[in-house]
């Protein structure tokens, strides 16, 4: 592949997984209409927020310090849209040839929109957002452990494999991880995390979108918001099917695209239902929830991973 | 129609600002049009909680001496385009607290633009929404 | 009924008493001597169980007039007014804030509009709307008061 | 280690709809302090009536307060009628209970709304707003408007109640009633409100009669104040009802109380359908004789009380007014002191304070520096949202 295929390749899809993951943060915002008694925003709603937003005036506030404060969403605009075109090659052609990432490198850029809204709430010199910004980070610190734990019952289970293709063909030939218990344990860790990471209810006491305030983001208006609303929408769409493609075996191909296409909706319906049966958690309250519970499933997981793999039993 | 006006009416973020002295019907009649029967959400609006989100204010009350100065302060916060919608009698034209003592000697419409004007004492959800539909069908000619 | 507890409250603090005016069975005033009010409204709010309901300032304009209202809740509900006759020039009276804590925002708000010095108030802070727009000495609901 | 700081609600505060300042004083996690500065909404309407005729003084002090637009009117015509000796027709008498009874009810539906809100339950704000709407529709039918009706005047009511209206009313009065069974079964059974409410914010009777505090905050700590019973007016001395007072004085009683109140309301309202006579529904008195009146009503959040001083003219030289919130506000002082911050939002709204009804008259001046915030309002409603969350997981719900 040449690099201007590439680089084509690379805006069509980010701009593909900003329109679906448009589309399904409106799948939630209307979920819970519907559990409130209410009609909720027509399909188009998300897209119309983000257009209106980018014809906004953008304001930097007096005291916050502009660079950071304009550059912060696209670093994590940037970050996002590099997962989504990684996973989507990977998805697409599990086993091509060309190198564009592997396994670190997506686990390192999804950090980066998470850095973003740190970086954007302290550059904003709001209180409010100092607040927000530190709760993010905490929050980061507190699933980022889980997070990679998983990953290596993924590592475990495939044996080193670091490509994502080949997480895909392996598991496209030999069944998908999910379907053994440490495989299992590790699906639940994920879905926590991928919850976490999209800064739903019960984890987003940093930026509290629901609670009218909208913490970090409360100095930004305009374009930045746009971007920043743009990144959580690619979020949505993104985090899930890295979790479908690391546990799931990817979406295949033929005639398996529907059932691919299924493991991303489950993934996304257990995110929504768990965002509208729970109220918030305090900022400590999910620190420890992740660095207690979940780690501990995770840890479970990865036990029983090697014991899987030194015993040869496959449902381990 | 620009775009960027045709997206501002399909997606108006309101912000709600009690200007001070109000019997704050007006305020619980904003919220009304967020729940089931009325539900705004339909239409795109959305009450935020930041002023640097607004596309609106709805102001209602009158304003007093004392939030004159902090009326005046967000509104220059908003970012523009941004309307501003008089919600009631008393914000619209100081109703019948026009000669309290603490009454701002300013009214709103000269402290800050104001765009539309829905009067009633409350107005009702319907007036409000209708109010907001017509100021944003201006916007379109 | 009514009668028979305006002739205990006489017994008890007659000293203080002016005069007593029985409108209906729910309604009563006692002109009381402004000096009497304490101990008047403590008899009656600690020791008959009235509850302190709210206090009145009237710009007469010959001279002004404070009513404490206390309803006799256990009573039979009757309002009990305790009308103290003040200066027109020098307006002052003692406080019932350190006795009824129910009396400490209304005294406050009596002397930040009408002008009427509580003598003992143990938080007597300068509080009309906002120092900016209303300086000391302007008290906008008396009578000569001009917007 | 003190770790004290200060922390300022307001005065613009999205989940407040009014301006109004609080400050707590806080230790580590602990309320050590509280001061409220409000003022902001003061618009002096004690002075602005004594400029009014006694007609026009009623379209006023309805607008003292949007959810208590019936009880200060009402309030208000009753001292009118002491000061000056004025009969009411019985019908009328029934009419003034009902529309006043109406408000209770809506009002109360407001509050489960907003606590739920606090609380953390989104959905119960949602759905008990959504059953709100009969009542303001038959409050709409009844009197012409959602919220301020301008049903009361001087000598009797404005309009009369027809026979479409009785049937009208019972016909929507079921779906509040089912509402109401609703709440009192999800919500005052559920074992995380009980953990979440229950001994917090607690005020004795004591406490309750230092700070003179009234309403449904009195009639939680054990002391049955009520108006309508203690000192009968309109139509409540002719219905059958029940005084609603539990002793244990904690936000959960609060609840309790008012969730109660809503079936005695039900049951004033069908009282007074059912007995009201047929009649006039106005005395309409010429004028209003020298004197001095006192008017109280019970509104949902307590007693209002109003002094009219007439001396004969068609004006009022004095009109004094005391909103419920204006005695109930400083209990705060006794109830968030010493608790938790992740409790003093819902022991602040459990008052259902009104600062509308009480800034026309008062201001607290901070004393506090305005330190830079550290926390803010929403943080606190995010606390109590997370302790409900809390509760839920050690209940495992």
């Amino acid at each position: 592949m040449n690099i201007l295929v590439l680089v084509v390749l690379f805006f069509v899809i980010s701009a593909g997984t900003a329109v679906v993951g448009l589309l399904t943060t409106w799948i939630d915002r209307k979920v819970t209409a519907r559990v409130q008694y209410r009609l909720g925003p027509p399909w188009f709603q998300p897209f119309a927020d983000v257009v209106k937003l980018l014809g906004k005036e953008t304001i930097v506030p007096h005291a916050a310090s502009k660079a950071a404060f304009l550059i912060s969403p696209l670093i994590g605009l940037a970050g996002v849209s590099l997962v989504s075109f990684i996973i989507w090659l990977a998805i697409f052609d599990p086993t091509g040839s060309g190198f564009i990432g592997d396994l670190i490198v997506v686990i390192y850029l999804l950090i980066l929109p998470a850095l973003a809204m740190i970086f954007g709430g302290l550059a904003s010199a709001n209180p409010l957002a100092s607040v927000g910004a530190s709760r993010e980070m905490k929050l980061a610190l507190a699933y980022e452990l889980p997070f990679i734990l998983m990953i290596v019952v993924v590592l475990i289970k495939s044996g080193g494999t670091l490509s994502l293709g080949g997480l895909i063909s392996a598991q496209q030939s030999g069944g998908v991880y999910v379907a053994s218990i440490s495989g299992l344990l590790a699906l639940v860790v994920a879905i926590l995390c991928t919850q976490a990471k999209l800064g739903q209810v019960p984890f987003d006491a940093a930026e509290a979108e629901t609670e009218l305030t909208g913490g970090i983001l409360i100095e930004y208006s305009g374009t930045p918001l746009a971007v920043f609303k743009l990144t959580r929408a690619m979020l949505y769409l993104t985090v899930p099917m890295f979790t479908v493609v690391l546990l799931c075996g990817g979406i295949g191909s033929g005639w398996g695209i529907p059932l691919g296409i299924l493991k991303y909706v489950g993934l996304l319906v257990a995110v929504v239902l768990i965002r509208n049966t729970n109220p918030r958690l305090r900022i400590e309250h999910a620190v420890k929830f992740f660095w207690g519970h979940v780690t501990a499933i995770a840890i479970i997981a990865v036990a029983l991973a090697v014991l899987g793999n030194r015993l040869g039993i496959g449902w381990l | 129609m620009s775009l960027k006006i045709k997206a501002l009416t399909k997606s108006p973020w309101v912000y709600h600002l009690c200007a001070g002295g109000s019997c704050n019907n007006c305020d619980i009649e904003i919220l009304d049009c967020l729940t089931p029967r009325f539900d705004v959400e339909r239409f795109g609006v959305t009450l935020i909680g930041s002023v640097r989100h607004a596309d609106a204010l709805l102001v209602s009350g009158i304003v007093t001496k004392k939030t004159a100065p902090l009326v005046k302060q967000i509104w220059e916060q908003a970012p523009k385009p941004c309307l501003v919608v008089a919600i009631g009698g008393c914000a619209c034209s100081q109703g019948m607290f026009k000669d309290c003592y603490t009454a701002n000697p300013v009214p709103l419409d000269e402290l800050i633009p104001v765009h539309a004007y829905v009067p009633g004492c409350p107005p009702k959800p319907e007036t409000m929404i209708a109010g907001i539909v017509k100021l944003l069908g201006s916007l379109t000619k | 009924m009514i009668e028979d507890i305006v002739k205990e409250i006489k017994k008890a603090v007659g000293k203080w008493i002016k005069g007593v005016t029985i409108k209906n069975s729910q309604r009563v005033y006692i002109d009381i001597d402004p000096a009497g009010v304490r101990e008047v409204a403590t008899y009656l709010w600690k020791d008959r169980g009235a509850r302190y309901s709210i206090a009145t300032a009237i710009d007469n304009r010959t001279n002004f007039e404070v009513q404490h209202h206390l309803s006799l809740d256990r009573e039979g509900g009757a309002m009990v007014s305790l009308r103290s006759i003040l200066d027109r020039d020098k307006p002052s009276m003692p406080s019932l804030a350190p006795v009824i804590k129910a009396s400490d925002w209304i005294e406050r708000e009596m002397s930040e509009l009408m002008g009427i010095e509580f003598v003992g108030h143990p938080d007597m802070r300068r509080l009309l709307l906002s120092s900016e727009h209303w300086p000391e000495g302007v008290y906008p609901l008396r009578k000569d008061f001009k917007a | 280690m003190s770790d004290r700081r200060i922390i300022p609600i307001g005065p613009y505060h999205p989940l407040q709809e009014e301006p109004e300042l609080f400050r707590l004083e806080v230790d580590g996690e602990t309320v050590v302090d509280l001061d409220v500065e409000v003022g902001w909404n003061h618009r002096g309407i004690e002075k602005l009536c004594e400029t009014k005729t006694y007609d026009q003084v009623p379209f006023v002090v309805e607008r003292i307060c949007g959810i208590c637009s019936t009880s200060h009117p009402l309030a208000y015509v009753q001292a009118v009628e002491d000061a000056g000796n004025i009969e009411v027709p019985e019908r009328a008498l029934y009419i003034r209970t009902l529309v006043a009874e109406l408000e209770r009810l809506h009002s109360h539906l407001l509050w489960v709304g907003l606590a739920g809100h606090f609380l953390g339950y989104n959905t119960v704000w949602m759905w008990s707003w959504k059953y709100r709407e009969p009542i303001l529709d038959i409050c709409e039918t009844v009197t012409g408007n959602r919220n301020h009706y301008a049903m009361m005047k001087v000598g009797g009511v404005r309009r009369d109640i027809l026979p479409e209206h009785v049937d009208y009313i019972l016909s929507r009065l079921p779906e509040i009633e089912k509402f109401a069974d609703l709440i009192k079964g999800a919500v005052l059974d559920d074992p995380v409100l009980h953990a979440r409410l229950k001994g917090v914010g607690v005020m004795t009777a004591d406490d309750i009669h230092d700070y003179g505090a009234v309403g449904p905050t009195s009639r939680a700590s054990g002391v049955p104040g009520d108006v309508r019973r203690d000192d009968p007016y309109a139509a409540y001395g002719l219905v059958d009802w029940d005084v609603i007072c539990v002793p244990q004085g904690d936000v959960f009683a609060k609840a309790v109380v008012r969730v109660l109140e809503m079936y005695e309301t039900i049951k004033i309202i069908k009282g007074c359908l059912e007995k009201m006579p047929a009649g006039e529904i106005d005395s309409k008195p010429k004028v209003v004789a020298p004197g001095e009146g006192i008017g109280r009503h019970e509104a949902p959040r307590g007693e209002v009380f109003h002094y009219v001083r007439s001396d004969g003219t068609n004006r009022p030289i004095r009109h004094k007014i005391r909103a419920p919130t204006y005695v109930n506000l400083p209990t705060y002082k006794t109830s968030v002191i010493g608790e938790s911050i992740t409790d003093a939002t819902i022991i602040l709204a459990a008052i259902d304070p009104c600062y509308c009804c009480t800034e026309r008259m008062a201001v607290y001046k901070h004393k506090g520096d305005p330190n830079e915030p550290i926390m803010t309002g929403s943080d606190l409603v995010r606390l109590s949202q997370e302790k409900t969350a809390r509760l839920r997981k050690e209940f495992g719900l």
